[in-house]
């Protein structure tokens, strides 16, 4: 309870605060000490959640179970880790002229705005908050894609904006239509939108409505979560903000999506006793990773490769989620685990190389573990760990993803075989001269902040090669909530 | 349909006048213009809310339809007449396809909202459900018109006008959503629409203009 | 008396052993004197100690433990049964040699800073070892993939060169892929039960269909790491690219692996065998064997030369493993056993030698800083040791009596010859037609060897420059040694050998290679009468008789011996240039085998006022299958680019369009 | 492995060393009889690997050990060869040291060597002939091979006293894959023994030489030893081809000392014939192009599969 309110609260109260103060020099730290504090928070209430179970408070507003306090979690951490690299890579961009202090205001107050509508988001036992926290959650990032002002960034926002907006605009549409056949078993009341009680009716509720409800929330969050042909907006938004934004874009808010569509899902399938709703997500799922893996090999910039690389990633997890079943939920759970950790530590890595060399492409930035060993290093490592390759957790999670599909799924393992390796080598063809080769290079003004990108590379391999007991079980249960 | 109340046939002329609305604006070439018809269609939204609240007794509905009228009838047409005096915009806006077309699409998406939504109707408790079929039209038409416009400004408009079609649907075909629910997407839609006003000053900062053409440079064909 | 500690235990602790002077290598970043003279030298005794205590293990029953890694429900299991500790000993033998001769071979001017070189050595080393002990699907993968990895990072040591860089990419690329099949492999392997331990899959009794999936996926997946034909593109691009320890490792060593997994899913996890896998497994195998040594004909750069050699072997190492399997399929456990033998025999051999060819291509490269034939030559003179030492492996190589290569050629080839009558007349012609393949194959082999030595070390200096090179240090020549001694005792003896691995076919095909076959001095598969080969005799007959002789003619004769210039022919000047280039040399079995070229070729004009001729032999494979594949993958991309057209317009119709099909589909 | 048998072996081998020269001498003497020429005398051969013995050795100045080492491991590995070929008897301990395909292998090791050693030099000539000499090799291994297993599937061994016991006790039956089998191992034989079509034992003209552009460096006793090891080559080949082809008159087991010496001037005769019909084929054919050569060759290992396909499909 009082956990609850101070992972929401210290957020929202960061960024009143940041708004309110303007930018000075302790704003960064500010901003990090708010996120440190709702890091710390989330962690009480996982701890909490893991010794007494879940917990339903505020008059059934919130609710926290095994499969969103995980999310939590990550999104504190990850969030806490982000505000640690965005000082200096924001100091940098401010003394190279790229924001002035105003915008840095804005910056601040909207990361932590944003951090709190994902956590709301993550926490809400209402269906329509959710909803509405994901809106906001697009609203403030838009406005974090926009920081620079510049005629991509705006366009960049423009269609993030209008894409999400009217995505998510479907989302409401299936909302209404799932309260719509909740209410007749639930009554008017508050209760017919939440989760937790219509989980309790679900196998009750009208398969009909349900079924059309779900291709209304698909279709709209998957816009959120970047599902092809809805995606279009996500490379976009990725390679024009600030990188802090494209990490935690990539690693949070399109995991927060994906939360939403599966806890859709979970009430779809209670209700419609057909395979629709699997099938429906395996079949986005796959075409996002076959269309992002032919997609990568166009890229010019580094960072909207690694937003397509999100988008096939995102492909992968809706792909298990569509299989369920145990394992596959397990992995689908690691998978977004790992995926935000690797992912931010990329755009980390990517951010400094990027300052580094003052460009954004590729062709620009050379040699990179000769001029900047920890930047190379880290850039090299994160790839190689984004692209499956053991021992890193990504390759944990692919693992049982892929053994279950070719057991359980076989026709679609020969498009994932093709999509795997399409984008292996046109994410690694291109990240090796990065690293590797002839340096360019200019020293930068400050150092870079590498300790998160260290910090996430050791987490993800040590998911690769052990899996805590209380992460494991923490899995399972979440794997069993998601059937 | 002869046992329907009263206020259910208000509410189904209602209904059938937010559908008309809805081709209206996609028919519409001027940007004012298209801005009365928004501020109509809110009223006839908020008209509808508040039927719907007398005649089923649901009182937390007159609040939606205060809320609405002050929103979608004042303060939103208010908002975007002041931007475009601002942004001394011209008047024609253009579309990508010629309106006969669009309105052939527009009634064939019709048919396929009111055949959707017919099997659903048939469940509901409310006396209102044939509704949502018009609901359902009414966002898809919205949907059409943001696809074939091609100024900033219009397609915002048919953002909101969506947000309308959403609106209407949750209010006639489940007489509302929880208080905190649709206060929660008030506040959303006011934000988004703040913030589009300051992005259409950026753009036109940056771009000299509200043509959509020119944001076109972030792609993948060649 | 103390139970001695079971061999899982000994080889994990190599293995951490291993990982500790990785990590040591990393702590002392640039210290050269101390990561070559204290760390590698660690290493190879650590290869040294796992060496043997596999061939301990080797006749053991199989053990098994549970390591607290992985995955929840999989943790890391390993077991060490006759099959693993053959392949150890593979490992830690060759590995050890290697590890030596790297103490004397990385200095600091390689592009990386040896001690990052020393971590990803070791890293390499401990994952092929745990390759060879996992016990489970996911243990398995770590470590593959871990191997491939670790083995990319050395292979691109010196990443300045855009082509090195290039090379690296195209191996890790096809690692990766290959990678992929194998996990789908397992994926089919494990039947459906959700366990993924390989003792889960022994257990699981597949439909013959889906046995046959997994069974192409393993080989497409190993193949793709042992340089299967149409997979091989990597090799002759990868390997010359790696410092040469690192060359030697993969070819002698890492391919292995790839034969050690084709053998652990075809032989013990997959229940059953059918007799058309083998005629495939076989036809392929002599395919890239032929093609490999045809290649290795025309190449100019000495490590592309043995690199296509590789193929060969792995061709002719792929070739028994379906002889085996064929005979598997038709119940005829003594043939398959006597074809795993040759397999076995053969893998461990081109450890050997090819090792020890590698890791001489590397003295000769430090010493002359060339890796073109046609800039070498008489090295003989100037680097006596290394040449002596390669010419073992040469000969080796080349599948000549008495040396090791040619016992499991022998072997072999008695594989093929005494089927009595398979039950299917086409299999019979088959299998008579791949014996023909892998002669021809084998009788290239040497033509190409007798290139590769002749140009490097015979004949006179093409450049003035290798006047001053130098013979290997005593690091150097002492792991040259080892391995040429190595080549030498597999040959002498080679029914200690068999009956040594006897155990692995007992595992595998259930059927042992019998006495006979463990005879020191004879070996005789079949029995005396139908075929029998000893080296020590042959050995002890050349020898006495080059001894008699000898001192017969200097006894009897005088032994004078006058210097004088090679005889011109009549034509006053001589250069060095008028020996054979590589090119040359090449030149019959590129006229024979045309069709298999794509050749690129200038013949200078009349009017060139610097006439040059030259000609690029290029690997038809690209140009068959990979450019192609590149080409399609292109344009798949640009056309699905094309949907990403940047007008917001066209995205929301793909957002509505999505919404109103699937509404449709709903309905 | 009695002593008996040891002393067979010893003779065997002796005799081989003996006859061996004397095989060339006679084949040139029939080649000349055959070209109308006035024949040289039969000892030829003998005077001059005396003649060689005593002449002072010229080595080139940057000439390797190898150089020098090779006569002697060329002359071993035909030494060895023919111990283990059944010329005289068939149960020879020796005989179990190799099988027909290690000695296939004992053959490519004296090429290897030879062609090692004339690369040595570094002149143009002997890395030509280096050159050429593997590349015949590499053709006509397999064949001979080829011709080996055919004879094996008959016999059920790859070990040449087996064969020859088996040949040599049938009925007399016609085995038609051992006659395509007879005329592929001719070819081969040819190929292998430096003989016209292929090659030209007299002639050094340099365009054209093979074997003899590898040898142009040597000189006095390690010519000597590399003209003694070909003759013993020959002599080899001659024996293995009687053993497959015609394997009456060879004594079974190694302690019958009256079938061995009745054995011997079976042998003698039978080279007799068979080193005329060397004469007469060389004397009817010319000496091909050198890339011709794998056409002849390519012939020969197309006969010897089409050998062993009709053992396998006939049966016979």
């Amino acid at each position: 309870m009082i956990e609850i309110l101070a992972v929401l609260g210290i957020p929202l109260a960061g960024s009143l605060a940041l708004a309110a103060v303007g930018h000075r020099p302790v704003a960064a730290s500010v901003n990090i000490a708010a996120s440190l504090g709702t890091f710390v928070a989330a962690a009480v209430l996982t701890a909490r959640v893991v010794t007494d179970g879940p917990m339903l408070v505020l008059d059934k507003l919130f609710f926290v179970d095994p499969f969103n306090v995980f999310l939590v979690a990550l999104t504190a951490f990850v969030g806490f880790t982000t505000s640690l690299f965005s000082r200096p890579y924001m100091r940098i961009e401010r003394e190279r002229g790229k924001v002035d202090a105003a915008r840095l205001r804005l910056y601040h107050a909207m990361y932590q705005l944003f951090n709190f509508t994902m956590l709301l988001a993550l926490l809400t036992n209402n269906m329509g908050i959710l909803w509405v926290a994901l809106e906001a959650a697009t609203l403030t990032t838009v406005l974090l894609v926009s920081l620079y002002r510049t005629p991509a960034s705006l366009e960049a926002a423009w269609k993030y904006f209008i894409l999400c907006g009217v995505g998510i605009a479907q989302a409401l549409f299936g909302t209404i239509l799932l309260f719509f056949a909740a209410e007749k078993l639930l009554g008017a009341g508050g209760g017919a939108l939440l989760w937790t009680e219509l989980d309790a009716v679900k196998s009750q509720l009208e398969p009909t409505v349900l079924s059309i409800a779900f291709v209304f929330l698909l279709v709209g969050y998957g816009t959120k979560v970047g599902l092809v042909p809805l995606h279009n907006w996500l490379p976009d938004a990725h390679a024009e903000g600030p990188t802090p934004v494209s990490a935690v874009l990539s690693g949070l808010l399109l995991n927060v999506a994906l939360y939403a569509v599966v806890r859709c899902k979970v009430l779809v399938e209670g209700a419609i006793p057909t395979a629709f709703a699997k099938n429906l997500m395996m079949g986005f799922g796959l075409l996002s990773v076959v269309v992002a893996a032919f997609l990568l090999s166009r890229q010019k910039d580094v960072k909207r490769l690694f937003a397509y690389s999100s988008i096939e990633h995102m492909g992968i997890v809706t792909f298990a989620f569509g299989m369920g079943g145990a394992v596959a939920n397990f992995a689908g759970l690691l998978h977004m685990t790992v995926h935000s950790l690797t992912k931010s530590a990329i755009f980390f890595a990517v951010g400094h190389a990027t300052q580094k060399t003052g460009t954004q492409l590729m062709d620009g930035i050379r040699g990179l573990i000769t001029t900047s060993p920890v930047i190379g290093w880290g850039l090299m490592i994160g790839t190689l760990a984004i692209l499956g390759m053991p021992p890193f957790g990504v390759f944990a999670s692919e693992f049982l993803i892929l053994t279950t599909a070719m057991r359980e799924q076989p026709w679609a393992t020969p498009f994932l075989l093709v999509a795997l390796g399409v984008a292996f080598a046109a994410v690694f063809s291109k990240v090796q001269p990065m690293a590797f080769g002839e340096p360019v290079a200019e020293r930068l003004p400050h150092r870079p902040a590498m300790i998160p990108v260290f910090v996430h590379l050791a987490i993800v391999l040590m998911l690769g090669l052990w899996i805590p007991p209380f992460l494991a079980d923490w899995y399972r249960q979440a794997a069993q909530l998601i059937g | 349909m002869a046992t329907l109340p009263l206020y259910a046939q208000f509410i189904n002329l209602l209904a059938a006048l937010l559908l008309l609305l809805s081709f209206a604006m996609l028919a519409q070439r001027r940007v004012l213009s298209l801005i009365d018809l928004f501020a109509a269609q809110g009223l006839a939204l908020a008209a509808s809310t508040a039927i719907v609240a007398y005649g089923t007794g649901q009182h937390h509905l007159y609040w939606s339809a205060g809320l609405t009228l002050i929103l979608k009838v004042f303060l939103l047409p208010w908002i975007l007449y002041r931007l475009i005096r601002k942004l001394d915009v011209k008047w024609d806006v253009e579309g990508l396809i010629n309106v006969p077309t669009t309105m052939l699409i527009g009634i064939v998406l019709v048919v396929f909202a009111f055949n959707l939504a017919a099997p659903i109707s048939q469940l509901a408790s409310t006396v209102t459900r044939a509704t949502l079929g018009i609901a359902m039209a009414c966002v898809m038409l919205s949907f059409l018109m943001m696809i074939t416009r091609r100024k900033a400004i219009p397609q915002v408009i048919g953002f909101l006008s969506m947000e309308n079609g959403l609106f209407f649907a949750a209010t006639s075909a489940t007489y509302g959503m929880p208080m905190v629910v649709e206060l929660g997407i008030a506040l959303d839609v006011l934000v988004g629409v703040l913030i589009l006003g300051v992005f259409f000053f950026q753009i036109r900062e940056q771009f000299d203009s509200l043509d959509l053409r020119h944001l076109e440079k972030l792609k993948e064909g060649e | 008396m103390a139970m001695p500690p079971d061999s899982t235990t000994l080889v994990l602790a190599a293995i951490s052993a291993w990982l500790l002077i990785g990590a040591l290598g990393i702590a002392a970043l640039r210290k050269l004197r101390f990561v070559s003279r204290v760390l590698f030298p660690a290493g190879a005794a650590v290869g040294v100690g796992l060496a043997v205590a596999a061939f301990v293990a080797i006749g053991a029953p199989p053990q098994v433990a549970v390591l607290p890694l992985g995955l929840p429900d999989l943790p890391f299991h390993v077991r060490v049964d006759a099959l693993s500790a053959y392949f150890l000993v593979l490992l830690g033998a060759a590995g050890a040699a290697i590890s030596w001769f790297s103490a004397g071979y990385f200095r600091s001017s390689e592009g990386t800073p040896p001690g990052l070189i020393c971590f990803q050595y070791h890293v390499f080393l401990a994952a092929m070892a745990f390759v060879l002990i996992a016990d489970d699907a996911y243990a398995f993968m770590v470590a593959w993939e871990a191997m491939a990895l670790a083995s990319y990072f050395l292979v691109t040591t010196e990443h300045r060169i855009p082509e090195i860089r290039r090379a690296g990419f195209l191996y890790l690329l096809i690692a990766h892929v290959g990678a992929i099949a194998i996990l789908l492999c397992f994926g089919v392997l494990q039947g459906g039960g959700g366990d993924y331990t390989f003792g889960a899959m022994r257990a699981v009794t597949l439909p013959a269909a889906w046995a046959s999936v997994a069974f192409f996926l393993a080989l497409f997946g190993f193949g793709a790491k042992a340089g299967l034909l149409p997979l091989h593109v990597w090799l002759p691009e990868a390997h010359p690219a790696a410092p040469s320890p690192v060359s030697a490792l993969m070819s002698g060593v890492m391919l292995k692996t790839a034969i050690y997994g084709l053998l652990r899913v075809a032989f013990d996890l997959l229940h059953l065998q059918l007799w058309w896998w083998g005629a495939i497994a076989l036809s392929l195998g002599l395919v890239t064997a032929l093609f490999g040594v045809i290649f290795a004909a025309a190449q100019t750069d000495m490590k592309r030369l043995l690199a296509y050699s590789s193929i060969e072997n792995i061709g002719i190492i792929v070739a028994g493993i379906g002889l085996a399997i064929l005979y598997k399929a038709y119940d005829k456990p003594l043939l398959a056993a006597i074809a795993l033998t040759a397999v076995l025999y053969h893998a461990l051999n081109h450890a050997f030698f090819k090792s020890l060819l590698f890791l001489a291509t590397g003295s000769v490269l430090h010493a002359t800083k060339e890796r073109s034939l046609g800039r070498l030559g008489g090295l003989i003179h100037r680097m006596p040791w290394v040449a002596w030492l390669a010419l073992v492996g040469t000969l080796a190589i080349a599948g000549l009596p008495p040396l090791n290569g040619f016992v499991s050629e022998w072997l072999l080839l008695q594989a093929f010859l005494f089927t009595p009558t398979l039950p299917q007349s086409f299999v019979n012609m088959l299998v008579s037609i791949a014996a023909a393949a892998l002669v021809l194959a084998a009788a290239l082999a040497a033509y190409v060897m007798v290139k590769f030595y002749g140009v490097v070390f015979l004949g006179r200096p093409r450049e003035p420059s290798l006047a001053y090179a130098k013979d290997a240090g005593k690091y150097e020549r002492a792991a040259l040694a080892a391995l040429a001694l190595g080549c030498v005792l597999l040959g002498v003896f080679p029914g200690v050998v068999i009956g040594a691995l006897d155990p692995v076919n007992l595992l595998l095909v259930g059927h042992s290679t019998g006495e006979a076959a463990g005879d020191w001095l004879l070996l005789a598969p079949f029995g005396e009468d139908r075929s029998s080969y000893s080296a020590v005799i042959v050995l002890v007959v050349i020898v006495a008789v080059v001894l008699v002789t000898m001192q017969v003619v200097h006894r009897y004769y005088h032994g004078r011996v006058r210097h004088a210039d090679p005889w011109d022919c009549g034509h006053p000047l001589q250069t060095p240039r008028m020996q054979d280039t590589a090119e040359g040399f090449g030149q019959p079995v590129r006229q024979v085998f045309e069709p298999f070229f794509r050749i690129e070729r200038h013949l200078p004009s009349p009017f060139d006022d610097k006439p040059r001729y030259w000609l690029k032999p290029s690997d038809p494979w690209w140009h068959w299958i990979y450019l192609p594949i590149a080409r399609a993958a292109e344009f798949a991309a640009r056309f699905v680019g094309l949907i990403q057209q940047g007008r917001i317009s066209v995205y929301l119709t793909y957002s509505f369009v999505t919404l109103l099909a699937l509404l449709f589909f709903v309905r | 492995m009695t002593a008996a048998a040891l002393l067979s072996q010893f003779v065997q081998l002796a005799l081989a060393l003996a006859l061996a020269p004397l095989l060339v001498g006679w084949v040139n003497q029939c080649r000349a009889w055959l070209s109308n020429r006035s024949a040289p005398p039969l000892t030829l051969p003998y005077r001059t690997i005396r003649k060689l013995f005593m002449k002072d050795a010229v080595v080139a100045s940057n000439a390797s050990p190898l150089f020098r080492l090779t006569p002697y491991v060329v002359f071993g590995a035909m030494c060895c060869a023919a111990a283990i070929v059944p010329s005289l008897a068939t149960d020879l301990p020796f005989a179990l040291a190799a099988d027909a395909i290690a000695l296939v292998g004992l053959f490519a090791l004296a090429r290897v060597f030879i062609a090692l050693a004339a690369m040595d030099i570094g002149t143009a000539f002997g890395t030509l002939g280096a050159r050429r000499e593997m590349f015949v090799g590499f053709l006509a291994e397999p064949a001979l091979l080829m011709v080996l297993f055919t004879a094996s599937l008959i016999s059920g061994s790859t070990s040449l006293p087996s064969i020859v016991d088996t040949l040599a006790h049938r009925e007399l039956a016609i085995y038609p894959s051992l006659a395509l089998a007879g005329v592929a191992f001719t070819m081969v034989s040819l190929a292998e023994n430096a003989r016209i079509p292929v090659d030209n034992p007299a002639t050094h003209l340099e365009l054209t030489m093979i074997h003899e552009a590898m040898l142009l460096e040597y000189s006095a006793r390690h010519l000597a030893l590399i003209e003694w090891a070909s003759a013993l080559k020959l002599f080899n080949y001659s024996c293995i081809g009687l053993a497959l082809f015609f394997p009456f008159g060879i004594a079974q087991g190694s302690d019958d000392w009256l079938a061995i010496a009745l054995a011997v001037p079976v042998l003698v005769a039978k080279l007799a014939a068979g080193g005329f019909a060397l004469a007469v084929i060389e004397t009817a054919s010319a000496k091909m192009r050198i890339f011709r050569a794998p056409e002849f060759l390519g012939t020969a290992f197309l006969l010897a599969v089409l050998a062993m396909l009709v053992r396998l499909l006939l049966g016979s």
